[in-house]
This record gives C-alpha cells, structure tokens and sequence, in this order.
C-alpha cells in the first residue's frame, strides 16, 4: 500500500487518471492489455470468415483460382504498400510520443496515417469495385456466370461473396479507426501525449496496425493464390 | 511494459522489408511452383505480420502476457479452421466413408 | 426468517441506515442511466434479465400447454414460433448473461478488492448493447416472430423460413458484443487490478469462473457474430454461401453454429460451478476440497469445450473419423466436471453445514447438474447419439444442466449475495419452500422427457402420435408448479428490496472480500484497498504454510 | 373443479400403467444399442445415488451443532484427486471405445442390401423401391432383409428416423446420405422427422410397415406399379434426350454409361474419380463439372427439368446398364 500511495504521488494526478486504478501505470497497462484482448477477439471475428473463406476455398479449388484471376494484383498490391505505409507512420506517432516529441510531430505523423488509409480506401472502392460492378462481379447485383468457367463456374459466385465481404468487412474497420485517429489527433494537437501519458495513442496504434495484418493476409488469400502462374490465367 | 522506444531505424529497417516480402509474394505468384504456390504465399504473410506485431506492435518487448494473448488468438482460430476442414474433408468420402469397415466389399463387388 | 445466526457472527453490527451507499448516493434516473459503477450496473442487468427470463418462460409455460393434447392446441407454425423464441430468449439474452453480466458484475471487483472494473464506461456500453440487441428480438417477436429454431439452422433459415430471421440475428448479433465486452473487462480486471497480495492461487473460485468464462467470451462469441451476419447475407441475397441449391454447404453453418454455441453451453454452466464453490465453502465453513483442482478444471472445460461441437453433428453425414475425434474429446470435457463434483462433495466431509436457502440451491445443483452432465455421455456416445439426437432426451438432458444447474446456481448465488446487493434480508423459510417447489417441479417437467426421448419422441414437435401423452401431461403439471416455485422469489424478492429487515455486512459468516465491507457497499467499494494475506475460503483461520 | 382434478387423475393413472418404458426392439441393431444405453442407465443411477447419498449422508452428520462451531481445516489430498480423475477418465474410455465400435459397426451395410431411395421433400416422404413401387409416409419392407437407403432432400434438411430401428440420418439437399437397417420384427412402427424442417415438420411422420417375407413379395406384387424402378429412369433417358448422346455403341458426342456405375476414371485435370450416385447426379445437375479428357463439355444442365426422384431413377438406371451391354457395345 505504501509503495502504492509513493507511486501515486510520484506520477502525480495527471489529467486523465481514472478513480477505479490505483495509479497511471496501471491504467496504462490495463488500456494496452485490453486492447491487445480485444485483438484476440478481432482475430476470431474476422478468423470466422476466414475459415469459412479457407473450407470453400479447399472444397471449390478451381472456382476459387478462377475468381482470384478476375482481381487484379497491381489494386492489392499497390493497396498493400500504401497500408503498410501507413503502419509505419502510425508507428512513428507512437515513437514521436515516446520520444518526448512535440504534439504537432505527433499530429503529423498521424494525418499522414488517415491520409494513407483514404488513398487506401478510394483505390478500393472508387476504383477497385467500381471496376468489379462493371464486370458484373457483384454477386446479387447481375452478377453473370460466364461460360468459359465450366464447371466450377457455379461457385465462382462464392469467391466474389469472400471477396466483397472480407475487403468489405476490412474496409469498415479503416472506416471506424480514421475518425478514431482523428479524434486522437486533436488530443495529440493539444499537447495531451507525452512520454508518461500516451495510452490512447498507442491503443489505437495497435488497432491500425491489426488492421494492416488483416490485409496482410487478404492481399495473397484474395489476389494471389488464383495460379496465376498458369499461362491461361488458371482456367 | 510496452515503455520501450523502439530506435526509428527499426521502424524504417521493418517497413522496408515489408516492402521487400510484398514485392517477393506478389512475384512468386507469378512462378509455377506447383503444390507450393499457396505455403509460400502464407509462409510470407506469416513472415509480414510477424515483424508487424514484433516490432510496430511492439511484441517483442511487450511483457509474456501479452504474447499469451496473441498466441491463444491464432491457436483457437486455427482450431477452427482444423477441426471443420477435418469434417469437410473428410466427409465427401462419405460414401464410402460409412462403407468404410466394408471397404473390401465395395471395391470388390464392381467392375 | 433467518433467525439464524445474525447475531452472533463476529463482524456484524447493525449498519445506521442514513450511510451512503450505492443505492442512495443518488436517486435520479439520470444517476442510473449513466451510471459507471459496476453494482449499479449489475443491477440493470439483473432488470433486464429476469424480464427477458419470464419472457422466455412464458412461452415455456404456452409450449408446455400446447402439448397437453397430441393433437397441440395452437398451430404448428406458432408452436414453432414458441420454441425457437423460448429458446433464442433463454439462450441468448437469459443464461448467457445471467451470472456473469449481474452476479459477475457486482462481484468481481468486490472480490478482488477494486474500486471498480478496468473499463466501467465500456461496462455501461455493454448494457446499451444488450438492451439494444434484445430490442430488437423483442421486436422481431412482435413482428410475427421467428421459427428457425434457436440453432438457426441453414438452407431453412436462410432460404425457406417466412418469418423475421433477420431481426432476431441481427439482435443476437449485437449482444454478442455485449459479452465481448464483458468478458474484455472481467479478463483485465482480473489480470490487473487485484489488491496487493492477492495471488492467483488466493483468489476466490468464482474468479477462476468468471475468467474461464470470459476466455470463451472473447474467443468464441466473434464466430457467432460472423455466422450470423453470414446467414443474414445470404437470406437477404441469395448468393449461396450456405444454400446447396447455389453450391453452398448447409452444413457449414453448423460447424461455425456449434462453434461457438458448444462453448457457449459452458459459459452457462461455468459461472455457476463458480458460485456453487462460494456458496459450499460458505455454508459448511470450510475451505474447497483441492483448491487448484477445482480452478484449473474451469481453465480446462474453457479450453477443451473449444474441440468438441461437432458432437451436435453426429448424424448430419459427418465423416466417422471426425466423429470419433469428436466423441473423444466430449468425454475428456467431462472429466474436469466430475472433478469439480467430487470436490464439492468433498467439501462437505467433516464441515459445518447449515441448510440456509442458498444451500438448499446449491445441493440441488449438484444432484440435477450430475444427472444431466451423465445423460451428456449418452449424446457424447456414437451409437447411442443416433438413436437420441433430436429427441426429448435432449431436450432433458440440457433442460436438467440449464436450468437445474445454471439456474439453480443463479437463484442460489442471488439468495447468497442479496443480502449484499440490497442490504436487506429475504425471508428464509419462503426461500427453502421455493428451493423445494422448484426441485419438485423441475423433476417431474423433465424427467419424463428422458423417457420420451428415449421412446423416440422427436422434439420441435407441435403434435405427437397419442401414446406419448401421458408423460407429456405429467411434464406440463411439472412445468405449472414449476412457474409457481420461479414466482414465490420474484415476490419476495421485490418484497424484500423495501421492507426486509436490514442485513449486516456479513450475514452468513463467509470469508471473500466482498462481505468485509458494509452492505450496501459504498460507490468506491472499499473504503481503502484492503491486503489480502490469506488463502481464500480460511474458515478455520490456518495460516498459509499449514497447506500444501 | 375437484370432479375435473380426480378424472385427470384417474386417467394418468390408468394411463400410467400403460406407459411404455423402451421403444419396440425391431432391428438387428437395436438390442445392442439398448445394451449400451442400460449401461449408461446404470453408470447414471450408480453416480447421481452415489453423489446424492454422499450428500445426504454429510448433511445429516456434519449439520451445524452451534453458531460458532468451526470445523478442522481441509487438508489437500492428491491420491483422492487422482483417484476421481482416473477412474472417470477411466469409465469414459470404456464408454468411447464400446460406442464407438458399435457405431462402426452399425454404420456398415452388409453387402446384401436390398436399396431404397428416400427423397425427404416439406413436408412429406417418398420412398421408392427398386421395383418402381412407390409410397409416401409409408415403407414397406420384409422381416429379416437388410434394407440401404440412399436419401436426399429436395429442399431443407430432414431426418429419417426409425426410433424402434435406433436409426437416424440427416437428409441433406445436395448430397446423397444413406443408412441401413435389418428388421428383425413384423409390426408397424413409427418413422419420424427427426430434423426441424418448417411448419408441419411434426406431421411429417409415417409408418414402417415389416412384413413376413412372402407377404412383401405379395405386395409388392400387388402394387399398382409394374416398371421398376431401372425401367422408369430407362423412359426418363430417352424423354429427356439422353440416349441422343449417351448411346450404348459409344458413337455418340457422349460417353457411353454402360458399365460405368462403380468404375474410377481420369479427368482433364488429372484427377479421378468414382462414378457413383454423387457424380451421376452431379453429371445431370452440373454437367460441366464432368471433365472426360475424350469429350467436349456439351452435355447441357437438366437442373430444374428432373426432380430428386427422377435423378434417382436415372442413377437406377445408370446402373443397371450391365458390363455384357457394354462389351456388346464395344463388339
Ligand atoms: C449448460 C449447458 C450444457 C452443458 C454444461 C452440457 C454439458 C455436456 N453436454 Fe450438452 N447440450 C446442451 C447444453 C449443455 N451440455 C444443449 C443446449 C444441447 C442441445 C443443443 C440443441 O441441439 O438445441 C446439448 C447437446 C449435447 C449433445 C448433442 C446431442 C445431439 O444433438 O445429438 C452432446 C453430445 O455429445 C452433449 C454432450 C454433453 C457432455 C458430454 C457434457 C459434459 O460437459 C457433461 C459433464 C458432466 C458430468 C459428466 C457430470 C458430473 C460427473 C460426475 C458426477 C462423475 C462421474 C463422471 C464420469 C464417470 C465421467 N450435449
Ligand atoms: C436457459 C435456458 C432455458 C430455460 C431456463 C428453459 C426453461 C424451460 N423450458 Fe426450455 N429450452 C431451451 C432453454 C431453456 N429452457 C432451449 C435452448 C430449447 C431448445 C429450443 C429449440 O428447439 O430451438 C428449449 C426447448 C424447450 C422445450 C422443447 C420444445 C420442443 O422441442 O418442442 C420444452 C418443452 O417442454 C421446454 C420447456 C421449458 C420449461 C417448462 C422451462 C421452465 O423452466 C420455465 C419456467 C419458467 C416459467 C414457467 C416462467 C415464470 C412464471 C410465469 C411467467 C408465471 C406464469 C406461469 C404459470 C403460473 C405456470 N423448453
Ligand atoms: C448434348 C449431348 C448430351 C446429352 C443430351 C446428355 N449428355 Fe451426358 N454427357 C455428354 C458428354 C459430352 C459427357 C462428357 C462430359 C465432359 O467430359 O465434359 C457426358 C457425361 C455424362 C455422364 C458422366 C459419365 C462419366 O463417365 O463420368 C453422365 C452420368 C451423363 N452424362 C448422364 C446423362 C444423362 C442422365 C442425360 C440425360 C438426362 C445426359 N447425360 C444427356 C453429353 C450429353
Ligand atoms: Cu422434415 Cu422435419
Ligand atoms: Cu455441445
């Protein structure tokens, strides 16, 4: 208990203290411990439909490979080096935090973070899947069996309900962590983080970078593993 | 805790071998590998979201709890997927699945 | 009433009713709407709980009527109605929330001697979440109901079924993240915000439950979600994820179904195997029979309850290898369940024990809990699954582990802890009769369901072929003393929150943090953090080093 | 009110008396699966009366004898815990292994079936018998003969459930399950839908009719069906245009089927496969899943135009196309 009030007093009451801890380090290491739990639910959440993804794609083998061909890599690779950028400049913030360094280089390094995640997310949207409605790849929205499919052709249907679904599902949590990060921002422009407080900054920190790992491993799940090694494109 | 400050060269070393891995993947995908096209794609997104959760997420000097609760994230999921593919599989023998014990019968008896 | 023993239990003083406490440090509704304090919280659950349970009873008690007469007194399509929303009710937004969302809330902290949860704002959200997704299958049941059953099963859900599927996934679907955040905030807390000197091996079982509980929370709960938004997908555009008729795999939806909803069974069962430990060790004054036995086998049923749903799907064409590994494993999640039975039992030997209600509650649980975890093997068991998959033997076999085990536990944890939450007494001998009324009345609505289960009687059934009704019957006049034995606490209980005599901090005489502050408890909990120097359960007052 | 309670009363009991206690025993397989079951009957009885009287026991002996009263402390005891961890553990095996075994057993149909075709449809079952006789809710079959169904569903998932057999099997749509039994008794027994399946999921039950042998060739016989049901998929082949491309000499634009039924053979992909039920019913519904390396994929779908009976008739008739045809054929 001693040593608990000493700790108190040493980091004295800073702004954000909450009553139910006994001191900012704890409040701390429960707030990155519980985001890090809520990661492991997020990896269930989107592990699901990954499952789900990893069963259909072993059962409708062919179906799969000729979907993955209809995607086109040079989107998810350039979306994969723009999310990564991302990550590092997210990290950045964190280290200009640590390091001691001003709000505004905090605020920097974070706009930048959005601003990669929007480029990210209109390559997607305004570029990728409009292509894909043009193609009539939506499925439930004319999406069309072509007959060079053959057989598999029936599922092929499937792999687009993946696609959309997980790119989608992905999207969305970008969509929920860029005002987050923008929120966080405006804190950081205040001054609120410095090297002894910087506990929302770096949880979300870990929710950007989750995210990118997420696409880490739709980019080679989606676009990549279709055989496009195959000189007819796998089909 | 998570204290640590991870040196910015770190930070510029990981990115760019993330870079690197992104241009490798997107590269292999274009090489006939046979079988081995799919393990490598995953070997490499495996080797990507390790450096990620190292060294942007800070893993490598976050305290064992932490680690715990990344390990038990990937265990559980793989035992999703495990178990259902050892189902899925597995069932569309079926039909001979249940004739299984008579499989000397079955092969026997038609041409 | 509990002329007991009050009086003399060291510790006890009769608290001036002018303290502040939780209840009355603020009476607004505002003070209750926004509140972060985790008691209060708790007690907005248990609100909104025990009116989804009698909502959830109610078309318990309209089913049971149905089948007085084989020829069913409603219509097919609505007794199909009753069933699937009498079970998505129970399930979903009664016992998975019962004991963690109100016993555990209250709790947890209180044991662990912290102000309050790690995150209480997030602890609120949980409740809007709850209330929100329970909103919405409320209105789905309004809107004509539902008739999938609770397992959803797909092509019918997805493809075939007329009624509202999509709002009653959709509210299940959102509370899913009322227990995410539940369990988040139960995992941290336990893991950070112990009181100096509460070791792992010190802390109280119903910690170990809670946690084990919460593991299943964070792991499972967001495969149910998926499946679910899934399923809705699919209803909505027919682009065959789950329909066979456009190259779907119906049976996939059971693999992600079961998934969680095995699991899930435990995190209904696992919260009151923790209270069962409280309230043993309470009443007969002694410490639990092998502590680490008892906390670890919660770790392992958390853990290998994550290996065995394809149990459910031994008749669905499953492949017999998977079967077999299936089977397996559903006998190894039973080992750490008799574990803890023995214990328990053991626990006993030599002891203390005085029959107050709880206790009553409590050995009620063991005996009901044990027959129904028993009729499990014969599900776990291939050959005798095919016989009584989909038949009232299942039926019984979970109603004895629902609703004799966990509910039971859950009356005999809010008997046991009442006293703490309201600062007021209920009367005893009232309770001991309930405790009565409910054992008869559980007994004979379930036991002839084994019987009928095992004579073939399919379940989900509105009509039956005439020789079932005899034990049909008998179990609707189980069901009717039953729903009275349920009403007899509500009574007293609303009773007991204005006018039961004031209780002390400590009217059992039990060990654990929570009973060493007033009762009420104050908002902060504990007036200083206390230091916990002592095992948990140190009822003779040993000294650590006595024990192994 | 009282006159109401006495004669629910006395019908329960009077009823009481006739309740049956266990399912009619009328299979080959059910007196081992009771067997299994009265085991675990006992195994339940022995450790509820155990723990029960434990309980009892220590409720009585160690009650409470006065308000300050504290017992000796617990002492842990690891030959006890590990006692009441193996002996369950233990048990369970047991269990595992004895059930398991019979499961094998029992899934495994002597090579002497005789086949029906079950196609589970809301709410209602079909049941066709090879010699083209067919029933609804109703199945006929001989005492003493092994009997495999091969089943499906035209819509959602069903169960086709012989409680007095201890069979039961999901009806899946998509995909062909089967089950079998032996009856060893005649009688008239309940068939059940054992899966939920929609509104009058409970009325859709019927009866297993097992009769002495010469009375099912009777019936059979008597029946109003005289084209069995080979000849009936035989018509379906040639109404549908089949027998346009699949032509016995092996000169059409597709495969010949003749003794095909049971073969293994490559595909365009280098794949093989069996030609069973699955694959003939995948050929008629999605043909272009049909990859033989010798053919253009012409074969046009006929999903929508044949139902699951049909298709089951057709595979009927696939198979009974005879290798002699086949050879003939090749002559
Ligand atoms: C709280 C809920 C709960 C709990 C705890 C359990 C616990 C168990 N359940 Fe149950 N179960 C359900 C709820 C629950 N179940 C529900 C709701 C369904 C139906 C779902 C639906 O279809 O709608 C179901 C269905 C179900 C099935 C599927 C049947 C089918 O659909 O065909 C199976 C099959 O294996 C099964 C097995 C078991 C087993 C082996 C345990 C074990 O964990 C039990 C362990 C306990 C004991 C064994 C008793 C204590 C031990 C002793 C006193 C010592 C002696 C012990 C030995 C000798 C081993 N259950
Ligand atoms: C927590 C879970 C839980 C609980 C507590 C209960 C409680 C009860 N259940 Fe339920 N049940 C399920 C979970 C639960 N059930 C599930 C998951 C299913 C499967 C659904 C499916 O197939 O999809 C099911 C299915 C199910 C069936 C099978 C339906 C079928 O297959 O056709 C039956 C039949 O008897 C039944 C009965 C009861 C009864 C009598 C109670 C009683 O314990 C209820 C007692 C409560 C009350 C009676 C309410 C309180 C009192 C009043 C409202 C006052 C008025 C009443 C009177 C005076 C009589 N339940
Ligand atoms: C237009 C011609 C045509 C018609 C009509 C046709 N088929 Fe075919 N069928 C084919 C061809 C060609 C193949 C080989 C397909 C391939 O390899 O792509 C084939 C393959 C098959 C096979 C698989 C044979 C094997 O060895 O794998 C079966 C079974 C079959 N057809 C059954 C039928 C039935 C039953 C009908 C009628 C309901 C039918 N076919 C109508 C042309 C036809
Ligand atoms: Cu068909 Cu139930
Ligand atoms: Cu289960």
């Amino acid at each position: 208990m001693a040593d608990m009030a000493a700790h108190n007093a040493h980091h004295g009451q800073h702004d954000a203290f909450q009553h139910q801890f006994e001191d900012m380090e704890q409040q701390r290491d429960a707030g990155t411990f519980g985001m890090w739990v809520f990661l492991a639910q997020e990896i269930m959440f989107f592990g699901g439909i990954f499952g789900a993804y990893i069963v259909y794609r072993v059962l409708f083998h062919d179906a799969f490979e000729i979907g993955s061909n209809l995607l086109n890599v040079r989107f998810g690779a350039i979306n994969t080096i723009v999310l990564i950028a991302s990550s590092l400049t997210m990290a950045m913030a964190i280290h200009s935090a640590q390091a001691g360094k001003k709000g505004k280089t905090q605020v920097m390094y974070l706009l930048l973070t959005v601003l990669l995640g929007v480029i990210f997310l209109t390559l997607k949207f305004s570029f990728e899947w409009r292509t894909d409605y043009h193609e009539h790849l939506i499925p439930g929205f004319g999406f069309v069996i072509r007959n060079a499919w053959g057989g598999a052709g029936i599922h092929v249907p499937l792999f687009f309900c993946f696609y959309f679904f997980m790119t989608g599902l992905h999207a969305l949590h970008m969509i929920i962590g860029i005002p987050i990060i923008l929120v966080i921002a405006v804190m950081a422009w205040r001054n609120r983080f410095d090297e002894v407080y910087y506990a929302p900054l770096e949880m979300v920190g870990l929710y950007w970078h989750f995210v990118d790992i997420v696409w880490i491993f739709l980019f080679p799940l989606l676009y990549l593993v279709g055989g496009r090694y195959l000189s007819n494109g796998g089909q | 805790m998570s204290g640590h400050v991870v040196p910015v060269k770190t930070y510029v070393f990981v990115f760019l071998a993330l870079m690197v891995l992104t241009g490798l993947t997107t590269g292999v995908a274009f090489i006939d590998l046979h079988a081995w096209n799919t393990p490598a794609a995953l070997a490499i997104a495996v080797v990507k979201m390790l450096l990620v959760v190292l060294f942007f997420m800070h893993v490598k000097y976050s305290p064992k709890l932490t680690k715990m609760v990344v390990v038990a994230g990937f265990f559980f999921l793989s035992l999703l997927v495990a178990f259902t593919l050892a189902d899925e599989l597995t069932r569309n023998w079926s039909p001979r699945a249940l004739d299984w014990s008579t499989a000397a019968s079955v092969t026997h008896s038609p041409r | 009433m509990s002329t007991t023993v009050i009086a003399e239990i060291p510790g006890h003083e009769r608290p001036s009713v002018e303290r502040v406490n939780y209840l009355n440090v603020d009476h607004s509704v505002k003070s209750w709407l926004l509140t972060h304090d985790h008691k209060r919280i708790a007690l907005l659950y248990l609100i909104s709980i025990t009116l989804m349970f009698f909502v959830g009873g109610f078309f318990a008690v309209l089913m049971r009527l149905n089948l007085i007469e084989p020829t069913g007194l409603v219509a097919p399509e609505t007794y199909n109605k009753l069933f699937t929303m009498h079970g998505v009710i129970m399930v979903f937004f009664f016992l998975v929330p019962s004991i963690p969302a109100t016993l555990g809330n209250f709790l947890v902290p209180m044991m662990i001697g912290a102000r309050d949860l790690a995150f209480p704002r997030i602890n609120l959200l949980s409740w809007y979440i709850y209330i929100l997704g329970a909103a919405f299958t409320l209105y789905a049941v309004i809107s004509g109901g539902v008739d999938t059953g609770w397992t959803f099963y797909t092509p019918y859900s997805s493809s075939f079924s007329h009624t509202s599927v999509i709002p009653t996934a959709v509210g299940v679907f959102i509370t899913g993240f009322s227990s995410i955040l539940t369990g988040l905030n139960f995992i941290v807390t336990i893991h950070k915000m112990r009181a100096p000197g509460l070791t792992w091996f010190r802390l109280p079982l119903f910690i170990w439950a809670m946690y084990a509980t919460s593991v299943i929370f964070i792991l499972g709960t967001p495969v149910i979600a998926i499946t679910l938004f899934l399923l809705g997908l699919e209803r909505l555009l027919h682009i065959g994820i789950f329909d066979p008729a456009i190259g779907g795999d119906p049976i996939l939806f059971q693999h992600m179904f079961w998934f969680y909803s095995h699991p899930a069974v435990y995190i209904m069962i696992l919260p009151g195997m923790g209270v069962m430990s409280e309230l043993i060790t309470a009443f007969s004054r002694k410490r639990i029979f092998g502590y680490t036995f008892v906390a670890f086998s919660s770790l392992a049923i958390a853990i290998i309850s994550f290996l065995v749903w394809g149990h459910h799907m031994f008749v669905t064409g499953q492949s017999v290898y998977a079967g077999l590994i299936f089977s397996v494993l559903s006998f190894l999640v039973a080992i750490p369940s008799a574990i803890k039975v023995f214990n328990w039992t053991a626990t006993l030997y030599k002891g203390s024990i005085s029959y107050e209600a709880p206790m009553l509650y409590a050995l009620g649980f063991i005996g009901l809990f044990t027959m129904g975890g028993l009729t499990g093997l014969f599900l776990a068991s291939l050959a005798t699954d095919v016989h009584l998959n989909g038949t009232y033997f299942i039926v019984a076999h979970f109603h004895y582990i629902m609703v004799g085990g966990a509910v039971m536990a859950y009356l005999g944890g809010l008997h046991f802890w009442w006293p703490k939450i309201t600062g007021r007494l209920y009367p005893d001998a009232w309770a001991r009769f309930a405790a009565l009324v409910i054992f008869v009345g559980f007994n004979l609505t379930f036991f002839p369901q084994f019987v009928l289960g095992y004579l073939g009687m399919p379940r989900r059934y509105a009509v039956y072929p005439g020789e079932f009704q005899v034990l049909n019957v008998m179990s609707s006049a189980g069901a009717s003393i039953l729903g009275v034995g349920y009403l007899i606490p509500l009574i007293y209980f609303i009773w007991s929150f204005k006018y039961g005599p004031l209780a002390g901090p400590n009217p059992w005489g039990a060990k654990g943090l929570e009973w060493t502050t007033p009762s009420p408890p104050p908002t902060e909990n504990f007036e200083e953090v206390p230091i916990v120097t002592e095992q948990a359960y140190n009822y003779a007052g040993t000294s650590e080093s006595a024990h192994g | 009110m009282t006159g109401l309670v006495q004669l629910g009363l006395g019908s329960m009991a009077h009823a009481a008396l006739a309740i049956p206690l266990h399912p009619p025993t009328a299979s080959s397989i059910a007196a081992d699966v009771d067997l299994l079951y009265y085991f675990l009957t006992a195994l339940t009885l022995f450790f509820t009366a155990l723990i029960f009287g434990t309980i009892f026991f220590f409720m009585i002996k160690f009650r409470r004898r006065s308000v300050d009263e504290i017992p000796a402390d617990t002492r842990t005891h690891l030959a006890l815990e590990l006692t009441w961890t193996i002996i369950p553990t233990l048990i369970t095996g047991v269990i595992f292994v004895w059930a398991s075994l019979l499961y094998v057993r029992n899934s495994r149909p002597p090579a002497s079936s005789t086949e029906m075709y079950v196609v589970g449809k809301q709410w209602m079952w079909h049941i066709q018998h090879p010699e083209g006789v067919r029933e609804i809710n109703e199945m006929h079959v001989a005492v003493g003969e092994p009997v495999k169904l091969t089943m499906t569903s035209e819509d959602v998932i069903h169960d086709f459930y012989i409680p007095a057999f201890r069979v039961k099997k999901d009806v899946t749509p998509g995909r062909y399950s089967s089950l079998w039994f032996q009856p060893t008794e005649t009688g008239t027994f309940h068939l059940f839908c054992a899966q939920y399946c929609g509104t009058d999921h409970s009325r859709m039950i019927g009866w297993v009719y097992v009769m002495a042998p010469t009375d099912y060739a009777a019936w059979l016989a008597g029946g109003t069906k005289n084209e069995s049901m080979a000849e009936m998929g035989g018509r379906l082949f040639s109404q549908l245009g089949c027998a346009a491309c699949h032509s016995a000499d092996n000169n059409g634009r597709g495969p010949s089927l003749a003794g095909i039924y049971g073969t293994t053979q490559k595909t365009r992909d280098g794949n093989s496969e069996t030609v069973d039920d699955t694959l003939i019913r995948r050929a008629i519904v999605n043909p272009n899943s049909i990859m033989l390396p010798n053919y253009a994929p012409i074969m046009p779908t006929f999903q929508g135009q044949v139902n699951e009976e049909q298709v089951l008739q057709i595979i009927a008739y696939v198979k009974s196309l005879g290798t002699e045809e086949r050879i003939a054929g090749r002559k």
